[in-house]
């Protein structure tokens, strides 16, 4: 009996969408994004910033003659609920593009539903490995973490940094960042002798630091982290004396890292979007106009300050409809070529040339290191 | 290095401080209802956050700490008042969904109330650590290790030496006979919620310093207090102290000594260790045949 | 004394057998009708999704419910052996390249043995001291599940490769469909089996008194064992096919917070109640999707629903609901 | 039927911390006999049929029954090996019907063959027929057939007592110990166990029973066994034991008005 009132309740529901599909369609954009739970501060900027230029997207006149009509489903950072999410998108609300995936696990379990659906999926989360190898329909915004290790040993080997300890918490990104990380590490002659980790909701990181603490030989620590653990590490970090450099990873790239850690933050140096160094960009910096309005406009809307990660979403969001304007409405197939077909579009994230091989079309120019000086960052150089 | 155990041992008993802060508010709970507190986590992040908020508005330390505590105390007699006073005649297993249930409902609350960031508030007494034998020790660390032990000394006076206190040790031994003695039940019961509240608040005020505080901090610290106050035994007040510096210590040391990505594990193998081998906890008492 | 008291059977119980054979069967043939009713009316892919969802929570909680609900012996922590059952199955399809079914069925009855090696010192525990140590098991999972990344891909998950039988991949919703109802139907037949037989009363026997069981024979801690590895068995199954639908395992799928939810659908549903299993899991699956509109306000909806469900209809909806039509026989 | 000693109680002692409730008691119970314990209240009587029960393991001593050392065997071997219990309190199983709180009481007879079990076998039902059929019986010959379908918690007190007298019945016991079976219940109701006890007796069942009510002890014992302070006072016929001025003493001693 009450199996037979669900049945009539999933009825209703497919009427009402029949319903709400007979409107003058405007394009849909569909997001699944991590809103909730311990990927929040990712998915909340990211959803705002959609809201936010979807907005303002309609209020000047749509894309190609269209509205947009963006669709946003929280996933709480569960990959389960995530790719159920990216099903009813594509399926259910028949979306023309998929933008979101937080985080790379939730990205995973949509990418299949993705490409079997054949519809472009910009993704917003970090791995290398989502669009390596290239995936017909799958695209990704941020930087990988292979570049962000890349730009830390660089800067390493110029300080003459060679021997690393690396601590990093368990989730995905500082996971998968440890592992790049490891993996390059000898191509700049660094070498890891110190390999520590913490658990993402841990409250204190002093035992692993104390052994690092122990290894005489370490002469630059390196946290791939990502939350609040980074800079309770830093805070850590200082708190048990430890005077050799410290590199945060771009996971960290917020203002909030800056406030949470305090004082302790003080000579961090990180990789990051030009995004959060926005104001004291030189003029002649291509991206300087681009960041500029977008850190203004969200901090004027939502009265908190930018972070990269609603920059990622600006740049999906924003990639999508360049690619949608040249291919002259919502063909997903005609999309799809027109994203891999992007070239010199100015992001918040770095300037984006896609090619058939590479579906982020980022390089290493797009990081900068910044450092905190002063409670502020700074551009290193 | 020398200091290294000693450095895990301080790092342990802080975080342990705070286990056995909310541990000792589930013993209360437990005691005066036999309710495992599901929410009893969300106490300590409302005592955080809480206090954010209200320094946030520029209400001075000294106030907005107290109220703090107020404003989670208030949450807990409104949770026992609206939810656990309905309920008080179900089952266990209905009766820890009904906690759940709250503790879900009050981490929405507090994502709508407050935010969904991080935030942390400023120590009590500087930031400059103090070199003890080589271990590095925050002043914070103090004021939670202090405080905690004022607590202690405090609550076993009132539940030795004042009548209220008394009352509700009466109702947690024997409740037919609590009643028969006119002890009022249900006020004792509205507020064990109340200061079991309070303590989980004072923890949360007490780590936001050190380990911050945001809406679902109180999942991972409610689960630690539960684990602790078993480790110690159920319902008994030096149990639930003794498991949670225990629970801290043993964190730390497993990170420090074994692996930090195993640490958690390591904690919950022991207590299951301890579960088995002392079924009633380490200083509980224990259970009697039931014919 | 070896007819000590002869007394003879009569005719008499004829007609009420045959009364309960048929409400034993009749979840079955209620379940397998409105499952048969849905595809026509189920319009997308998505709701497919939703229902293969619902029927593999169902069989978690179907076998739970014959340790929670009949036994009365609470467990925190299946969702470490729905979690176990995933990878088990994802690691022997891929790494070892094993036939799916073998896989799947290696993986079950090898978490079925964990869970019997486990069983008998922590089944001696009791109540909330129960309650934590098989929470304490399903996060020790849940933690080498994401810290073992060489074997299980670590945080991120594994992917699993398509489920094939007899060498033919399976595709397409309604196959699946087909699949998950028909586990689902197996798993009930089994559960009612079991509760109709002695087994059953052992089980509800020590439930209310596990001294006044002991005295009329009944191993306790054998039946307590038997759900606990059943359960556990079950839970391993549905992990197992729900990877091989999805195509990946993250071991969010152990986590301690999944474990609270299949307890949660058990007791929603309603206690000692079959049907009741599958309810709570139909109404905790879907209502997320439900209240996925409310947005911010999602969390705090679905927090008050379970309270107040739990405060006014502290037995479950399903025996609510049958006390309501008045036709309570047939729902236990 | 022989009167075969079915259970022999060898110096059994029981203590609890420092108390000891049952001191190096020695008895032996027969078949087709009835042996009541009585002593005043505190004298370890309960305690003793715990003990006889499997519920506690004896400190000292051994308890062997039809052969069997059960000493220090689980609680269940005792009920698996034919011995059947009540309690004081009834203890019967609120979550299932009358008839099927009976149905329990055959668990020992029953095959538990795991696979039979989950499909169902035809096997199993016949065997399930059955013992509910022997389950309706039981129920009539204790006044409760009509109640059968009905939940336990809606019997009366003393409904309930004779339930668990069925239930113990259900197994078919070569030995019944009887904990108080006549306490809360009527003049009438209380004679009715009385026949019941001797029902059983006559078809060769060994019956222990503690009892404060004398008259129903005096009418159905064959034996008497009085136990004080844990410690057995005497043991013999009832006329030996109304006539033996150690036992009025104790009773007298401890104040207990009862016999």
């Amino acid at each position: 009996m009450t199996a037979r009132m669900f049945a009539s309740a999933i009825v209703l529901s497919i009427s009402c969408a029949a319903t709400a599909a007979l409107a003058q369609a405007p394009i849909k954009v569909g997001a699944f994004l991590s809103i909730t739970g311990p990927a929040a501060f990712l998915g909340d900027p990211e959803q705002k910033t959609l809201e936010m230029y979807v907005e303002r997207i309609n209020a000047s006149g749509g894309v190609a003659g269209r509205k947009l009509e963006l669709v946003v489903y929280d996933d709480a950072g569960d990959a389960e609920k995530a790719r159920t999410f990216a099903r009813r998108l594509l399926e259910q609300d028949k979306v023309d593009v998929l933008v979101g995936g937080s985080t790379t696990g939730t990205t995973m379990a949509a990418v299949p539903l993705a490409e079997q659906a054949q519809t472009p999926f910009i993704s917003l989360a970090g791995a290398v490995g989502i669009v390596e190898p290239v995936k017909k329909w799958v695209f990704k915004t941020p930087h990988t973490d292979r570049m962000a290790c890349e730009k830390v040993f660089a800067d390493m080997r110029a300080r003459k940094l060679v021997k690393v300890a690396i601590i990093s918490g368990t989730g995905g990104f500082d996971k998968s960042m440890r592992g790049e990380c490891l993996k390059v590490a000898g191509n700049f002659g660094v070498e890891v002798v110190a390999d520590e980790s913490y658990g993402a909701a841990d409250t204190d990181m002093s035992a692993q630091l104390t052994k690092i603490r122990g290894n005489a030989a370490v002469q630059a620590v390196l946290n791939a982290g990502f939350g609040q653990g980074p800079a309770i590490v830093t805070r850590n970090y200082r708190q048990l004396g430890l005077a050799m450099p410290l590199y945060q990873s771009h996971g960290v790239a917020s203002a909030e890292y800056v406030k949470l850690a305090g004082s302790a933050a003080e000579g961090v140096r990180l990789p990051a979007a030009a995004l959060l160094v926005a104001d004291i960009l030189p003029d002649t910096d291509k991206q300087k106009p681009v960041v500029v309005a977008y850190k203004h406009d969200y901090e004027a809307r939502y009265k908190s300050e930018v972070s990269a990660f609603g920059g990622h979403a600006y740049d999906g969001l924003m990639l999508a409809v360049d690619a949608m304007k040249r291919a002259g409405g919502a063909d997903k197939a005609k999309v799809r070529d027109a994203l891999e077909a992007t070239r010199g579009y100015v992001g918040t994230g770095g300037v984006v040339n896609m090619t058939a091989t590479d579906h982020m079309g980022l390089d290493e120019t797009a990081f900068r290191m910044l450092e905190v000086k002063n409670g502020a960052w700074v551009l290193v150089r | 290095m020398t200091g290294m155990w000693l450095q895990f041992l301080v790092t342990g008993i802080t975080v342990g401080a705070i286990y056995a802060l909310v541990a000792i508010g589930f013993s209360i709970v437990f005691n005066a209802s036999n309710v495992i507190n599901f929410a009893q986590g969300e106490f300590v992040m409302i005592g955080g956050m809480s206090a954010v908020s209200l320094l946030a508005t520029g209400i001075p330390m000294t106030l907005a700490l107290p109220g703090a505590v107020a404003v989670a105390a208030i949450v807990g007699l409104v949770v026992e008042k609206l939810a656990i006073e309905r309920a008080r005649r179900a089952d266990v297993v209905p009766l820890i969904i009904i906690t759940i249930g709250a503790s879900i409902f009050l981490r929405g609350l507090a994502q709508l109330v407050f935010d969904k960031s991080v935030h942390r508030l400023p120590p009590l007494a500087g930031e400059r650590p103090l070199d003890v034998f080589g271990a590095a020790v925050v002043p914070q660390s103090l004021w939670v290790i202090g405080v905690t032990l004022v607590i202690v000394v405090a609550l076993t006076l009132f539940f030795h030496r004042t009548r209220a206190g008394k009352a509700m040790r009466a109702v947690s031994h024997n409740r037919l006979a609590a009643e028969l003695v006119g002890i009022d039940v249900r006020k004792v019961l509205r507020a064990s919620f109340g200061l079991a509240a309070a303590l989980g608040a004072v923890g949360g005020v007490l780590i936001a310093p050190i380990a911050f505080t945001s809406y679902d901090a109180g999942i991972m610290l409610g689960l630690k207090g539960f684990a602790a106050a078993m480790l110690g035994g159920l319902g008994s007040f030096p149990g639930a102290v003794a498991g949670g510096l225990t629970l801290g210590v043993l964190e730390s040391a497993g990170a420090g000594y074994v692996s930090s990505a195993y640490k958690d594990a390591i904690a919950f193998v022991i207590l299951l260790a301890v579960l088995l081998l002392r079924p009633d906890g380490l200083l509980g008492a224990r259970s009697r045949d039931r014919v | 004394m070896d007819s000590s008291v002869h007394v003879p059977a009569t005719a008499s119980s004829a007609r009420p057998a045959l009364a309960r054979r048929a409400a034993r069967h009749r979840l079955l043939v209620a379940l397998a009708v409105v499952a048969g009713a849905l595809p026509p009316l189920v319009g997308n892919g998505y709701f497919y999704d939703v229902a293969i969802l619902v029927a593999f929570n169902a069989v978690v909680c179907v076998g739970l419910n014959l340790l929670i609900g009949y036994a009365g012996q609470v467990s925190l922590g299946h969702a470490g052996f729905y979690g176990l059952g995933g990878y088990g199955t994802a690691l022997l399809a891929s790494k070892y390249a094993w036939p799916s079914l073998l896989a799947l069925g290696a993986a079950a009855a090898a978490v079925a043995l964990i869970a019997f090696v486990v069983a008998r010192p922590i089944l001696k525990l009791r109540g909330h001291y129960l309650a934590m140590a098989t929470l304490g098991l399903g996060i020790i999972v849940s933690i080498v599940l994401a810290t073992e990344d060489r074997i299980t891909g670590g945080p991120d998950g594994m992917q699993v490769p398509p489920l094939a039988v007899a060498g033919v991949a399976v595709s397409g919703e309604l196959a699946w469909y087909a699949i998950a109802v028909g586990t689902l139907l197996a798993a009930v037949w089994i559960a009612s089996n079991l509760v109709a037989s002695p087994a059953g009363r052992a089980l509800r026997a020590l439930h209310t008194s596990e001294v006044a069981a002991q005295v009329a024979g009944i191993d306790v801690a054998r039946y307590k064992l038997l759900a606990f590895v059943l359960s556990a068995a079950l839970a391993a199954l549905a992990g197992g096919l729900a990877a091989f639908h999805a195509g990946f395992v993250t071991p969010a799928t152990a986590s301690f917070l999944r474990s609270i939810e299949f307890v949660t659908m058990v007791v929603f549903g309603g206690m000692a109640s079959t049907a009741g299993a599958i309810v709570g899991a139909a109404v905790l699956t879907l209502l997320p999707q439900v209240l996925t509109a409310l947005r911010d306000y999602e969390t705090i909806v679905f927090g008050a629903i379970l309270v107040a469900t739990m405060i006014f209809l502290p037995r479950g909806i399903v025996p609510a609901l049958a006390r309501l039509a008045r036709g309570t026989r047939w729902m236990r | 039927m022989d009167a075969v000693t079915c259970l022999r109680v060898d110096g059994v002692t029981k203590s609890f911390g420092g108390v000891t409730a049952v001191d190096d008691v020695t008895f032996g119970i027969d078949g087709g006999v009835v042996h009541a314990i009585i002593g005043p209240n505190g004298a370890g009587k309960t305690t003793l049929i715990n003990l006889l029960s499997g519920v506690y393991r004896p400190t000292r001593g051994r308890i062997v029954f039809d052969s069997r050392e059960l000493t220090h065997a689980p609680a269940h071997a005792f009920g698996a090996a034919g011995i059947a219990r009540t309690f004081q309190t009834p203890q019967v199983f609120g979550n299932m019907s009358v008839v099927e709180n009976v149905m329990t009481g055959r668990h020992r007879l029953l095959r538990h063959a795991l696979w039979p079990t989950l499909v169902h076998a035809r096997s199993l039902a016949r065997a399930e027929r059955d013992s509910r059929a022997h389950a309706q019986a039981l129920l009539r010959l204790l006044g409760l057939a009509d109640q059968a379908e009905a939940s336990p918690a809606a019997l009366s007190f003393g409904a309930q007592k004779r339930l668990e007298i069925a239930r113990a019945l259900a197994s078919e016991p070569a030995l019944l110990l009887l904990d108080e079976p006549a306490a809360g219940l009527n003049a009438t109701e209380a004679r009715e166990i009385g026949r019941v006890i001797r029902h059983l007796a006559e078809r060769g069942v060994g019956v222990v029973l503690v009892e404060h009510d004398m008259r129903l002890v005096m009418g159905v014992s064959d034996r008497i066994l009085v136990l004080q302070d844990g410690r057995c006072l005497c043991e013999g016929s009832a006329d030996d034991v109304r006539n033996d001025a150690r036992v009025i003493d104790a009773y007298l001693g401890a104040g207990d008005g009862h016999a």
